[in-house]
């Protein structure tokens, strides 16, 4: 019936995914690695949705484990900012290559 | 009484238990405990020589390891030499109890000497009644220690320290002979028993050279034991021990293990003409050499020690001369006569608290039973006539004659002739003429010191007339009985061979007599031509300066080169892997930014590879 | 009756005493102690009463047990179904003696451990019970994985007891056991699991039999290649020259408690293992290599005989003398015969006995004089007779005196060597003269001859000290005496073997 | 494949998110970068109708493109950004993370190449809200509650690690 195979889904989500990852990987601001993470977690949602249509047993659950993804997604992105801006507090920076307090 | 003869050894081993246990508290009283359960030994190996003069072997055995099929079993057997064996030794080994409680009067550790004999008595009884070799091999190390304990009895002395782990490896060395002899032995015959063995043997189930092989490797073993050339220098070194011990083992019993091993064995050396050779060529080189070495020793000991190394080579040469009832007649003989030389020999030093005959001298009179029963000793070892050694020795001359090599009989004649001279040389020294350094409180010893000397005294003279050309040779009928591989009771020699050994002896005496009594002759005159050979013989042909020089000095370079190696190369080896896994953490240190960007790059990355790999290879790896 | 639990009940003992242990305040030294050395008890009584079992003629399998534990789909090529991994401990001969072992040596080692340790004994003793499960779980293990986490748990607490109780070089010591170890682990646990990759089961009887299969998936050169794994892993063990300098230093720096426990059962994993797994799973391969690991043998065997002769620390005498000892068992090994097996493992258990008695005398020598140099001592058996008597007692041990458990392994161990490759063993047979050799020099050295300085306020052996070197001269001439106490439990164990090995 | 309306749409609403995505990466304000954002988060919103999501799309608009991106903008206007220009070092990460991007997304790609599974009708778009209501409050009913928790303790903890701060200011 649909015209848009899931492969097409799957694949714009794979490209998301590709594009979050990089930029989490490589971005320096902060902000912007927060961002790239939300970006794969979108990616993600959109492949629990395309299985909730067109899985092998085709149901409701992908979507609702997409408003899981979505709220703890939205938890994250308020707890990750608060870190960022106490971490900005006592370093007044937010670039992530000046945060090496792992390697002592 | 014979089914009871397993008996014998374990009384001194009681005695060895209960002393190492409550010595200290048994204190003086711990001497008595051991001539108690000594004297049981020795009731006990009367009783059961007695009975084998009329019954037959008894002999039994019980398992004692299993390896899979092969059961090695242990037990005892009393036949004619064992019997023998058990009574000179319990004899003896009693003896020497009775005198140590003189002798060793005193010391601190009186309990732990008593327990040594105890433990080494306990040996040598287990070794003369074994029925297999593993057996004789387990009591034969056990004398061993034994005998090394007691060497190193003095233990702060640091000589006796020295004596004690020579003699203990230079044994050892002989020991390794013997085990690998024993090993090869089983695999041939498929066991441990003599009778087994000596079975495989007449039947030719074992080929000549690997009878020959084994046997000379067995022979080895004797000639550590027996200080036999080339390993004879840890017995004059051994004199290091109390008196006593060098009386019972340094003479009697344990250096006398080698021979009555090859006795015991004999039927197998009988088997190869070449074994009985090396042995016949051993033994007379070791008389004659130990011989010209204790011409020329200072220590009245020492002297003794050469002594028996000499008459040991002696034996050894009856044996390899196929005369087996000359070499067991010798060993009995000789433990008489050689224990009452160094029992008196004890009894000399216990008065005069010296043992340089240099400084002796003038004993006769002032150690009125000491000095004849000396004189007693001396006279049987040089063989003159009428006293045991006499017939014994003729004994063996005459199997060295029949033996079919005329040098082996001449050089067992001028050691004859050596062995009369050096004997009457150190009587004269210590007991004529007048006293050379000053002595004090010279005095007879106690009795518990002469009455056993006294016996053996007895025995030295009469021991001789159970086997003579001239009152029947029962001892050598009885020996051979029933055994033919063991050779005739008696060979009848030629006459003039026992002149000839008579005239020897006789010579050697005078020599001696001439020398350092009536001192016409000048003491150099032998060596005369030169000091070199007094030198050479002082310095005992420097045998253990060449050991010193050769075998220790490689062993030690060996060492010190493998350990060259295990520091440079083995360690060098840890050092390698300890820097590759030092580097490779470095690596993985510098990695360590802190930055949790990188981590997840390099963790990522990985992980894509892994997925690329999969992807391309399908999935699980094949 | 059901003795299934037994087993178990017997390895995971001591955990008793770890949990309360783990209530004990720090401070209270006596009580600690008490607990430590109790809680070594119930293993012990536990084998002995598994030996009793044996000897009354009772049949081992009824210690066996088997549950499923671990279960997972097969993957790919493999025959079965299912990988399963069992939680299997079972008990042969073999086994019996080597837990009887480890359970006298484990409880000595506490009594040794009460006196020699000096500090943190909470912590000692947790470490050390955690110890003995691993030791007791090695040797009841019926499953490769099962043995393998056993293993490793010795590793652990032996890295640790090393590196805290130790001597001046302790963390040097216990790194270079860890490394050597660790590695030696690696080898061992690649092929445990290309064995359970290629069979799908890692219980040791079966695997036996699939290696015995000819139609077995597994290629002749593969199982030569792991069995030459096996070498190298248990080598480093054993250890087999040249991987030993960890255990020299290991020997010289650890506490005398723990080097008892060390070089009395941790060594003889390698043995065990060899035994167990090369020659039990491997048997034609194993043959394939009885030259190799002959001359190895002789190797190690004149290799520590000949630096044990030049050493001047007692303790390095008996490290390297250990080396030495441990040729021997790979002497037997190599004989692949009945004499030759019997004999290693005789040897494995009479090294381990004598190996503890000798460096618990070194322990307590070193407490009391603070010097366990040769040079140094000299003529300690004025002052404390029953020490050097000891001393003397175990070298004799150590050297092969007949009437002594040495003497019957290293007889059996050449007996059956020179049946197979005579002139290896003849090669073999100077390391006999070397040991009498070196262990003489050193003992004299320490015990006769004048004493170089005055050890007047030094004490002899008394009091508890007396049980563990009463207890294990005792089994040591109890062997040697009696060999047949040690070789009954072994035939069955001895069959088996032969039976693989076809011979 | 038809150029049906629905696959029209598909086009562009994907061509949205992905040019949102490569400006996020290629922008150099950051400010700009989540505006970029934006319209990726949209056009999610728009791909999840046509996943017949409804629920979820409005869900996403609510949270992502209201929520989320406000408070990355306060976070952004709250912190100083001076340097905006491109990192000097890391060359060789970047080109190492490209490359590992490149391969899995090749290997992702294979596997999602070929996925095609049977078509079947689904109901999901009737009564979309109330189907997941229902599946909210009967089968993941602890889960969801387990969520609310969740929410709570990142509002506590956003809230103390905001605050935590300004005392050790005050105790400075």
């Amino acid at each position: 019936m649909s015209s848009v195979p899931a492969s097409a889904f799957l694949a714009l989500a794979l490209i998301l995914f590709c594009i979050g990852l990089y930029g989490a990987l490589t971005k320096r601001n902060t902000v912007i690695v927060l961002i790239s993470i939300e970006l794969m977690l979108n990616a993600v949602n959109i492949n629990l949705v395309t299985f909730s249509k067109y899985g092998i047993a085709p149901s409701i659950t992908g979507q609702v484990f997409a408003l899981f993804a979505i709220s703890v997604a939205a938890a994250e992105a308020a707890v990750g900012l608060a870190i960022l801006i106490s971490l900005y507090r006592t370093r007044k920076t937010v670039n992530i290559d000046e945060m090496d307090t792992m390697k002592n | 009484m014979m089914e009871n003869a397993w008996l014998i050894p374990l009384f001194p081993l009681l005695s060895f238990l209960i002393l190492l246990l409550f010595g200290k508290r048994l204190k003086e009283a711990s001497a008595y405990v051991g001539i108690l359960l000594t004297l049981a030994s020795l009731v006990f190996s009367i009783l059961v020589l007695f009975e084998r003069f009329s019954e037959p072997t008894y002999s039994t055995k019980f398992d004692w390891l299993t390896i899979g099929d092969l059961h090695l079993t242990a037990g005892f057997e009393v036949n004619q030499l064992n019997a023998l064996m058990l009574f000179i030794v319990s004899l003896v080994s009693f003896l020497v109890h009775t005198y140590s409680k003189g002798y060793m009067n005193g010391d601190e550790r009186f309990p732990v000497f008593y327990a040594y004999l105890g433990l080494f008595t306990f040996a040598m009884l287990g070794l003369v009644i074994s029925p297999n070799l593993l057996q004789t091999y387990i009591f034969w190390e056990l004398v061993g220690v034994g005998s090394f304990l007691l060497i190193g009895f003095y233990y702060y002395k640091e000589e006796a320290k020295a004596a004690a782990k020579k003699a203990f490896i230079m044994t050892r060395i002989g020991d390794v002979g013997l085990f690998i002899g024993m090993i090869l032995l089983f695999w041939e015959t498929k066991s441990f028993e003599y009778s087994e063995i000596f079975a495989a043997v007449d039947a030719g189930a074992v080929s000549g050279t690997m009878i020959t092989l084994t046997a000379i490797l067995i022979f080895i073993g004797a000639v550590g034991k027996s200080g036999q050339f080339p390993l004879h220098t840890w017995l004059p070194d051994a004199m290091e021990g109390p008196t006593p011990v060098s009386a019972l083992i340094h003479a009697a019993t344990m250096v006398a293990a080698g021979v009555y091993l090859v006795a015991a064995l004999f039927p197998l050396f009988a088997a190869s003409k070449t074994a009985l050779l090396t042995i016949a060529v051993i033994g007379a080189f070791t008389a004659i050499f130990a011989a010209s070495i204790g011409l020329v020793q200072t220590d009245i000991k020492r002297v003794l020690a050469y002594s028996t190394v000499s008459q040991l080579g002696y034996m050894m040469l009856a044996l390899g001369s196929a005369g087996y009832v000359a070499g067991v007649f010798h060993l009995m003989t000789h433990a008489f006569f050689k224990a009452l030389l160094f029992l008196a020999a004890g009894s000399v030093i216990h008065a005069v608290h010296t043992q340089n005959i240099e400084e002796m001298g003038g004993l006769w009179k002032k150690l009125k039973l000491t000095g004849p029963l000396f004189l007693i000793g001396t006279l049987a070892i040089s063989g003159v006539p009428g006293l045991s050694g006499f017939f014994s020795k003729d004994e063996i001359l005459v199997a060295a004659w029949e033996g079919g090599h005329p040098i082996l009989f001449f050089l067992a004649l001028i050691a004859a002739f050596m062995t009369a001279f050096y004997m009457f040389r150190l009587f004269f020294l210590v007991f004529t003429g007048e006293a050379r350094s000053e002595q004090k409180h010279v005095h007879e010893s106690p009795n518990n010191m002469t009455y056993p000397m006294i016996l053996l005294g007895v025995l030295a003279v009469i021991a001789g007339y159970v086997n003579t050309p001239w009152f029947g040779s029962f001892l050598g009928d009885w020996l051979v009985d029933g055994n033919p591989a063991l050779g005739h009771g008696h060979v009848e020699g030629p006459i003039w061979i026992m002149i000839a050994a008579t005239v020897v002896s006789l010579a050697g005496i005078y020599f001696a007599y001439l020398m350092y009594r009536k001192r016409s002759i000048a003491r150099n005159t032998i060596s005369g031509t030169g000091d070199t050979l007094h030198t050479i013989l002082l310095n005992k042909y420097y045998v253990d300066e060449f050991y010193q020089l050769t075998v220790v000095a490689f062993t030690k370079g060996l060492s010190y080169f493998l350990r060259f190696i295990d520091v440079f190369l083995v360690e060098g080896l840890v050092k390698g892997v300890v820097g590759i896994v030092q580097g490779l953490g470095r690596t993985g240190s510098k990695m360590q930014t802190g930055q949790v960007q990188t981590y997840g790059a390099v963790a990522f990355f990985s992980l894509a590879l892994l997925v690329v790999i999969f992807a391309l290879t399908g999935g699980y790896l094949r | 009756m059901n003795l299934q639990s037994t087993l178990s009940i017997l390895v995971f003992s001591p955990l008793l005493g770890i949990i309360v242990l783990a209530f004990l305040p720090k401070q209270s030294e006596k009580l600690i102690k008490v607990v430590g050395f109790l809680a070594t008890i119930p293993a012990l009584l536990i084998a002995l009463a598994a030996y009793l079992h044996f000897q009354w003629g009772k049949d081992l399998a009824d210690f066996a047990v088997s549950k499923a534990w671990i279960q997972f789909r097969g993957m790919g090529g493999v025959p079965e179904p299912f990988f399963s991994v069992n939680y299997e401990l079972a008990l042969s001969g073999f086994q019996l003696v080597l837990v009887v072992l480890t359970a006298v040596v484990a409880t000595l080692s506490a009594l040794a451990a009460a006196k020699f340790v000096k500090k943190e004994w909470k912590g000692y003793f947790m470490l050390f019970l955690l110890l003995e499960i691993g030791m007791l779980g090695v040797f009841t293990a019926e499953n490769l994985i099962l043995f393998f986490i056993f293993f490793e748990i010795t590793l652990i607490p032996t890295f640790f007891l090393i590196g805290k109780w130790g001597y001046f070089e302790k963390e040097k010591a216990a790194y270079s056991f860890l490394i050597y170890n660790g590695l030696g682990s690696a080898v061992l646990l690649i092929v445990i699991m290309i064995l359970f990759a290629k069979t799908g089961t890692t219980n040791i009887e079966m695997l036996a039999q699939i290696m015995a299969d000819p139609s077995a998936p597994l290629s002749g050169d593969l199982k030569l290649g792991l069995l030459i794994s096996l070498l190298i892993a248990f080598g480093v063990k054993l250890p087999i020259f040249p991987l030993h300098s960890w255990m020299l230093k290991v020997h010289v720096q650890a506490p005398p408690s723990v080097v008892m426990i060390h070089s009395g059962i941790l060594l003889k994993i390698g043995a065990y293992g060899l035994i167990r797994f090369g020659m039990g799973i491997f048997p034609e391969q194993f043959k394939t290599l009885s030259i190799l690991i002959a001359i190895l043998g002789v190797i190690n065997l004149l290799y520590g005989a000949f630096l044990a002769f030049i050493q001047t620390d007692f303790k390095m005498v008996l490290a390297y003398s250990s080396i030495s000892h441990m040729g021997i068992v790979l002497i037997g090994l190599a004989a692949m015969n009945e004499a030759g097996v019997q004999g290693a493992i005789f040897q494995v258990i009479s090294h381990g006995l004598i190996s503890a008695l000798l460096f618990f005398l070194v322990g307590v020598l070193y407490e009391r004089t603070d010097t366990s140099l040769i040079g140094n001592l000299g003529g300690i058996a004025k002052g404390m007779p029953i020490a050097a008597g000891f001393l003397l007692a175990g070298a004799m041990a150590s050297l092969g005196l007949p009437g002594m458990s040495g003497f019957v392994s290293e007889f059996m161990a050449f007996l059956g060597l020179f049946k197979e490759l005579p002139w290896i063993a003849a090669v073999g047979t100077i390391g006999i003269i070397m040991t009498a050799a070196y262990l003489l020099r050193a003992v004299l050295g320490m015990t006769y001859g004048k004493s170089h300085r005055e050890f007047t306020g030094v004490l002899d052996l008394k009091g508890v000290e007396l049980i563990p070197v009463g207890v294990l001269m005792l089994l040591i001439v109890v062997i040697g005496v009696f060999p047949s106490v040690l070789s009954s439990p072994l035939q069955t164990t001895l069959e088996t073997i032969m039976l693989g090995i076809g011979g | 494949m038809t150029f049906s309306g629905e696959f029209l749409a598909f086009m562009g609403l994907a061509l949205v998110a992905l040019i949102g995505g490569v400006l996020l990466l290629n922008l150099t304000k950051v400010v700009h970068m989540v505006v970029a954002l934006i319209f990726t988060f949209v056009a999610i919103a728009g791909i999840y109708v046509l996943l017949s999501a409804e629920f979820v799309a409005s869900v996403q608009v609510l949270i992502y493109s209201g929520a989320i991106t406000i408070i990355m903008l306060f976070g952004i206007m709250l912190t100083k950004h001076d340097d905006e220009n491109e990192p000097k070092t890391g060359k060789l990460r970047k080109l190492l993370v490209f490359l590992g991007i490149l391969g899995f997304a090749f290997a992702v790609y294979i596997g999602i190449y070929n996925f095609n599974v049977e078509q079947e009708q689904t109901a999901l778009h009737e009564n979309n809200t109330m189907q997941i209501g229902k599946a909210l409050y009967s089968k993941y009913i602890i889960p969801f509650e387990l969520t609310s928790v969740l929410l709570l303790a990142a509002l506590v903890g956003s809230i103390i690690l905001a605050k935590n701060e300004k005392k050790e200011a005050d105790d400075e």
